[in-house]
């Protein structure tokens, strides 16, 4: 199947799906294939392929200015959801057949009816994801993701059963397996692969449908392992946390810098690809489970427990991305925020002195979602790497 | 002259008006006391369902907001701002925030008010009521971020979903699962404050409170409704003032007894038919966004263009209790609970009748109809995605689905064009803002209201 | 010219203090009877006076002869002889309606901002939107990019339209853009290709403004930028269609305030 | 401005500062010439060249480009080891840099996106006002009455002061509120780090003993300026340069000809 769904191999085939976003959805619209376009990582995208889409992850671009979206959209929403929405304006998601937004931040949240109307997709949902993660908001979610499944089934009339759901899950915690596979290659020095490689694959995968996704991640990955001839240099290693980013430019800019990126805690990374789905007897249990709980992004409050201290708060909420950089042995920790992502932006400061805590020089920037900032962040990211050496 | 015209012009002011400056100072000087008493303090956000609550458990609020408005009215937010920017905080966040955390850092290094803090400083709470309300991120993280310095303060956070609207989906089908967890999340509340006082909820005491709170629901809705007399008695300048009882103080006694004068005030002006001014020859509607806090007069700016506010939809916060259809039930909690689902999809059932529509366009088409409104008026702070983010959209959506109202349409099938101005700047940071910018603005705007209107005429 | 003479009696006109230019326009029964633009300089009353007095000299008035003075733009309260104020958004609406009924967006690329607005089919403002505090979206940047090049100001357009390949810009400042643009040039970028490019992302921030009060097909260009043919180009790339520029487009406020003078009562 | 700095040992052999043109590959190549010829050098002479500061990559012939934030950083520890906080006041943008008792950065911001409260807008105001750059400092210092500017864009506060000045406004005054206003624009970038003493003031801003004043009123207390601020950041290369030489060990560092690559874009 791989080979007939798939021209090209591993990291060629990557380039071109990153670069013509969506081409291979589009060609199995022409099959009758219908796909729901979703933003965010809090979309339950088993529920979606078990209805028979394909879930395509909307995406900003970097390169792009942003012209129509403005027109209908404020520009204090964050200059990522803007980008992205910009995007679906200019109709690179008009072969997609519903839309789902989850209530992740308030830049997505409160511009639903905005993405709703201006996009006029036949179909379109707001998962409401809790705040707070306690049993009653798990409660909660479950019923509103039985929700979602029911409003869906509607538009797909079809039946979504649990035993597809369970298929799903599987196929997509394999799929995950498959990207972490793919990260371990970067815990070699040098790395084997380059983090803008990386986000160009995963990016890729986020186009397709789940079992194609798994394949390209496998013929990466295989590609990788007989490379010989790769120019990724021993240089200091670096982590890049914060909410999202899906074009490569930003991890070329760190590399060109003389750096190599080799982990990350990010949208369209390990945040995203890390936790499996737990598989449970209602699998909408373990789904729910995932996303919210699993999902570690601070739009979801983890609450300080009482008699914890501050430090062990902390290490609750960070400790899996201390756990990556301390596998992955980094150097040093950029932090990366868009303005006026408020969910990131109050926590800048705890995360700084947490990673600070673990040895590792911190480096904060807050960035527009446009490559014209490069210039700017270029002294930044090297005079950081001065720090470091 | 110039003066002199203006004094013809100046506005009159509510009584009601007049008194809050004194009620606001006394509040905060009483948090400052009830602390040397002893008594529990708790920072809290406004409209978030847990007011009756607080009070029947005899904490006294401290609502962090109010105190960054109030910095903001002094002029003084840039010392906590930039304290805030200082310690890693990005300026384009929510600045109440920025502003609220700068303050408590500072006095936490202290460990005393900072010098001169606006109307004697914000005092230091014992706990920290969060709100993961659908509503706003910062209120989700501002107090956690607050842990930083306050380690040993503890944090509820209340998450406090509504559904959104959607074409398919009728509230009714989902309220079940809805209410369950209000309800879950609001008894956590009652027992994360019984363990912080010692004391149990005394639930008789609960549904008083709430029995008066809607009571005073009912009673500002009242004082809305009236304001569509012409001339207007109250404007949004007055109501940016006597909101105050409603969003701070809502389930106290002193509240009521605030709107019962405010109403006397209001039917005796419209009795006398005595307007915000003179010559009222524009009814603006202000129809989103919070506003600038160090700027409030430039609604005195408007009034002396000829310019009325009858009708704001910022801090809009009541719809009567009847209209709500809140199923029976003799339990305080679960009452809480239908009255805030009800109250946030309270327009849902009148979009679904417009094509195109949206609870919030909806509400200004009402608003513009009910008020008589010949032109709306919109901030857009920049530091404030939650009350800021779709106002443009919504602006447009009325263009296209609101049909022309008969006299403006002068005969020719023309859609209705609302004159619209959108001010940017902020809540409380002053940087973004130029007094003559904007006044230069509304200059324009007036300008062109003038001219709608000798069309109309014509 | 007794003729001119005769209706003289009822000449208004209209000033518009700019921030770089003032105009001045003299108006009887609905002719023009003269206009005149010079630099505004540091010293708006003075520029008001010389280019009012030269409108009338060659309009060949005395200020008698004028019934109604308004003045308009950034510097109009300094001019001490105007009988009233008008806002510029209000007079450009006047000015292009004047000319061209149809138009029903303007969009007028002033020195230090931009401003875009809707008329309605009786030539009145409906909205409007300015851009911001930072000079970045006006036509300053042309200017300034334009002494960088060392090439005249009227020739950055037409130098534009040879680019086949717009680069990206990336400076928004009308001050560093100065910057980035000598070490464009310095790094070996084709003019053109530079000026393409700074043309387009200003094209876009215009369209942008203009989406918001909502563009319509029948739209005009006004204001010194409208007279930099690149810049009009990238315009109608980036809006699908064509864009109006009125003869003299600098001239459309000061008309406008003539207009609106003419139409005040005696 | 492109500056030069010359190091043996512990001492400068001497420095050399020019102006930056567009042409500034042609110009870093004869700076350094004209530093060499001062202290009777030769460029064989040089063991390790390092170019920094926004043109950092059009000096081809410099062993390595480091970052201004290091190399002032470097410098303003060589001249002050107390030194914990740096505000670099320069043209093209404005940086405060925190640093450690080694004279490493830990801590940095910058604005460089809007022109406003960095170097640039002072140049900027000179010209429209006719003043020169040097003049500023003195002519603000005959105000005891600063005038209020309103406007933050360079180009609009330009065009605020031109008007202002027209309508009577002293030009006291009115440069006085312009330093005020950059002043500000400076610490509230700046404050983004909680600033920590001792505070030098380098870059060519640090000239301007008014503003210089003005800052260290903001800050509340006085802020030292080395003998000559433009140098910090070229001293610091320098000492950043010996750093690295005497790391690698005589002998190591690859000696590579030094292509001075004069290079001419105007040829018009
Ligand atoms: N031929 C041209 N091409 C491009 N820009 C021009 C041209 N002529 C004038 N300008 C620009 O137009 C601006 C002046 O426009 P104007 O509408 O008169 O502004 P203002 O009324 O604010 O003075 C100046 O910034 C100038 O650079
Ligand atoms: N003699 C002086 N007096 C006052 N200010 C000066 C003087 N010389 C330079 N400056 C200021 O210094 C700035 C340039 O500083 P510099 O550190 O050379 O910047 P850069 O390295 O970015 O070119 C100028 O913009 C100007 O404001
Ligand atoms: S970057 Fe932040 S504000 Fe933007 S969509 Fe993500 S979480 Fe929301
Ligand atoms: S974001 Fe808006 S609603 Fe939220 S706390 Fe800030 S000002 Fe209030
Ligand atoms: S970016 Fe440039 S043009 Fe914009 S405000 Fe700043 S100085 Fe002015």
């Amino acid at each position: 199947m791989s080979n007939e769904t798939i021209n090209g191999r591993g990291l060629a085939e990557a380039e071109r799906l990153y670069r013509d976003y969506g081409i291979r959805a589009k060609k199995l619209k022409e099959q009758g294939q219908k796909s729901i376009a979703y933003v965010c990582a809090l979309v339950p995208l088993e529920i979606i392929a078990a209805a028979g889409f394909i879930p395509i992850r909307i995406r900003g671009d970097v390169n792009e200015p942003i012209t129509k979206g403005d027109i209908d959209l404020e520009t204090i929403a964050c200059p990522y959801a803007r980008s992205c929405f910009d995007n679906a304006v200019k109709g690179r998601y008009s072969f997609c057949d519903g839309l789902a937004i989850p209530h992740s931040c308030d830049s997505t949240a409160r511009t639903y009816s905005v993405w709703r109307y201006v996009l006029n997709f036949p179909y379109s949902h707001f998962i409401n994801t809790p705040h707070t993660a306690n049993t009653s908001a798990l409660e909660f979610f479950r019923a509103d993701l039985k929700n979602f499944l029911k409003s869906l089934g509607r538009f797909a009339r079809s039946e979504i059963t649990d035993a597809k759901l369970a298929r799903y899950v599987e196929l997509y915690n394999e799929n995950r397996k498959k990207v972490m596979a793919l990260y371990a290659l970067r815990k070699q020095d040098p790395p084997l692969i380059s983090g803008a490689e990386m986000v160009k694959a995963l990016v890729a995968g986020l186009s397709l449908p789940v079992e194609e996704a798994s394949d390209l991640y496998d013929q990466v990955r295989e590609e990788i392992l007989n490379r010989k001839d790769a120019a990724i240099k021993k240089l200091p290693r670096i982590m890049v946390v914060g909410s999202a980013i899906d074009n490569h430019d930003f991890m070329q800019l760190i590399e060109e810098s003389g750096a190599n990126v080799v982990v990350d805690d990010l949208c369209i990374g390990t945040r995203e690809f890390g936790p499996p789905t737990a598989v449970t007897d209602d699998p909408m249990d373990g789904i729910a489970d995932r996303y919210l709980n699993r999902i570690n992004c601070p739009r979801t409050y983890r609450e300080k427990k009482e008699g914890e201290t501050l430090e062990d708060d902390l290490a609750a909420r960070f400790g899996d991305a201390g756990k990556l950089a301390k596998e992955y042995a980094v150097d040093g920790v950029i932090l990366y925020m868009y303005k006026y992502c408020d969910p990131f932006g109050f926590e800048i400061p705890v995360r700084k002195t947490w990673f600070e805590s673990l040895g590792l020089p911190v480096l904060y920037i807050e960035d527009e979602y446009s490559a014209g900032t490069t210039g700017s962040l270029r002294t930044r990211i090297q005079a950081f790497l001065e720090v470091i050496e | 002259m110039a003066d002199e015209q203006d004094a013809k012009k100046r506005r009159k002011a509510t009584e009601a008006a007049g008194k809050i400056g004194g009620m606001v100072r006394a509040a905060i000087g009483g948090t400052i006391k009830a602390k040397q008493e002893g008594k529990k303090l708790a920072y809290a956000f406004i409209s978030s369902s847990y007011d009756e609550i607080i009070r029947a458990m005899d904490i006294v609020p401290v609502w962090t907001e109010n105190y960054a408005g109030i910095c903001g009215v002094k002029r003084d937010v840039n010392r906590f701002l930039e304290r805030a920017e200082s310690l890693g905080l990005s300026r384009s966040l929510c600045t109440y925030a920025l502003c609220g955390i700068g303050f408590d850092q500072m006095r936490e290094e202290l460990g005393e008010m900072p010098p001169n803090s606006p109307w004697g400083g914000q005092a230091r709470p014992d706990m920290m009521l969060s709100s993961g309300q659908i509503l706003c991120d910062p209120r989700n993280k501002w107090y956690q971020a607050s842990q930083q310095f306050m380690p040993d303060v503890p944090i509820y956070n209340v998450g406090l979903p509504w559904p959104m609207y959607e074409d398919d989906v009728d509230v009714d089908d989902v309220a079940d699962y809805y209410i369950k967890h209000i309800v879950k999340e609001l008894r956590g509340l009652i027992a994360f404050l019984e363990k912080q006082t010692g004391k149990k909820m005394d639930y008789d005491r609960l549904s008083g409170i709430v029995a008066l709170a809607e009571h005073t629901w009912d009673l500002i809705w009242e004082t809305y409704e009236m304001r569509r007399a012409t001339p207007t008695p109250m404007d949004t300048g007055d109501a940016m003032n006597t909101m105050v009882p409603m969003v701070f103080m809502m389930g106290t006694q002193e509240a009521y007894d605030f709107y019962l004068a405010l109403k006397a005030e209001l039917q005796d002006k419209i009795d006398r038919k005595e307007g915000v001014i003179e010559d009222e020859k524009y009814r603006l509607l202000w129809g989103g966004g919070l506003p600038s806090w160090f700027a409030l007069n430039d609604f005195n700016y408007f009034n002396s263009k000829g310019a009325v506010f009858p009708a704001e939809t910022t801090y809009r916060l009541v719809e009567p209790i009847e209209r709500l259809n809140i199923p029976n039930t003799s339990d305080p909690v679960e009452r809480l609970a239908w009255r805030w689902l009800r109250y946030w999809t309270y327009w849902y059932d009148k979009a679904r009748k417009r094509p195109g529509s949206e609870p919030d366009v909806e509400r200004l088409i009402q608003y513009i109809e009910d008020y008589k409104i010949d032109g709306i008026v919109m901030h857009e702070a920049f530091s404030c995605r939650t009350w800021h983010l779709g106002l443009i959209w919504q602006l447009n959506q009325l263009k296209k689905i609101y049909r022309p109202i008969p006299v403006l349409s002068l005969g020719k099938p023309a859609r209705r064009e609302n004159p619209s101005l959108i001010l940017e700047s902020d809540i409380i940071d002053m940087s973004s803002y130029s007094e003559v910018e904007t006044r230069s603005k509304i200059d324009a705007f007036i300008e062109t209201l003038e001219s709608l209107k000798s069309n109309q005429i014509a | 010219m007794d003729e001119l003479r005769a209706g003289a009696t009822g000449c208004t006109a209209g000033i518009d203090i700019g921030a770089s230019f003032s105009k001045a326009v003299i108006l009887s029964d609905n002719r023009i009877l003269s206009r005149h633009i010079i630099p505004s300089g540091g010293n708006y009353r003075h520029a008001a006076e010389t280019v009012l007095g030269a409108a009338l000299e060659k309009a060949k008035l005395s200020r008698h002869d004028i019934r109604k003075i308004v003045a308009t733009g950034g510097g109009a309260a300094n001019v001490p002889f105007a009988d009233t104020i008008s806002s510029d958004i209000a007079c450009q609406g006047r000015g292009v309606f004047f000319l061209h009924p149809s138009v029903r967006t303007i969009i007028d690329v002033g020195d230090l901002s931009s401003k875009v607005s809707r008329i309605d089919a009786n030539g009145r403002t409906s909205a409007f939107l300015l851009s911001g505090k930072c000079a970045g979206g006006s036509a300053r940047i042309l200017q300034v990019i334009a002494r960088v090049l060392r090439v005249k100001i009227d020739e950055i357009g037409p130098l534009s339209l040879k680019s086949q390949n717009p680069v990206r810009f990336n400076t928004q400042c009308a001050v560093f853009a100065e910057t980035e643009a000598v070490s464009r040039i310095a790094e070996g970028l084709a003019k053109e290709d530079l000026l393409a490019g700074i043309h387009l992302a200003l094209a876009s921030q215009l369209y942008t403004l203009a989406e918001r009060v909502g563009m319509e097909q029948d739209c005009a260009l006004i204001g010194g930028g409208a007279k930099d043919i690149g810049l009009l180009k990238a315009v109608q790339e980036i809006a699908g269609h064509a864009c109006i520029v009125p003869d003299e487009p600098q001239m459309m406020a000061a008309l406008g305030a003539a207009i609106i003078a003419g139409e005040s009562g005696a | 401005m492109t500056k030069v700095a010359i190091i043996e040992e512990e001492t400068i052999r001497c420095s050399v500062i020019g102006h930056t043109g567009p042409e500034q590959r042609k110009l870093a190549g004869r700076v350094v010439k004209e530093a060499l010829d001062k202290a009777g050098l030769s460029m064989e002479d040089i063991s390790y060249l390092v170019a920094t500061g926004y043109g950092r990559i059009n000096v081809p012939f410099a062993d390595k480009q480091i970052t201004e934030i290091s190399c002032h950083a470097r410098g303003v520890n060589a001249l002050f080891p107390e030194a914990r906080t740096v505000i670099d006041i320069g043209g093209q943008d404005v940086k405060g840099i925190k640093i450690d008792g080694q004279g490493k950065p830990v801590d940095f911001v910058m604005n460089d996106k809007c022109a406003a409260g960095t170097g640039r807008f002072l140049e900027v105001i000179a010209e429209t006002l006719g003043l020169q750059i040097e003049d500023l400092s003195r002519t603000a210092a005959e105000s005891a009455n600063p005038a209020r500017i309103s406007s933050l864009c360079t180009v609009f506060a330009a065009q605020e002061v031109a008007s202002r000045l027209s309508e009577g406004v002293p030009l006291g005054d009115l440069v006085a509120g312009i330093h005020q206003s950059v002043a500000e624009r400076i610490i509230r970038t700046v404050s983004r780090l909680s600033i920590t003493r001792e505070v030098v003031i380098t870059g060519g801003g640090a000239k301007n003993g008014n503003l210089v004043k003005m800052l260290a009123d903001k800050l509340g207390y006085g802020a030292l300026v080395p003998p000559e601020p433009l140098l910090s950041g070229a001293i610091g290369a320098a000492m950043l340069a010996r750093d690295r030489f005497q790391k690698a060990g005589p002998g190591q560092m690859l000696k590579r000809p030094r292509d001075f690559g004069e290079v001419t874009f105007f040829n018009a």
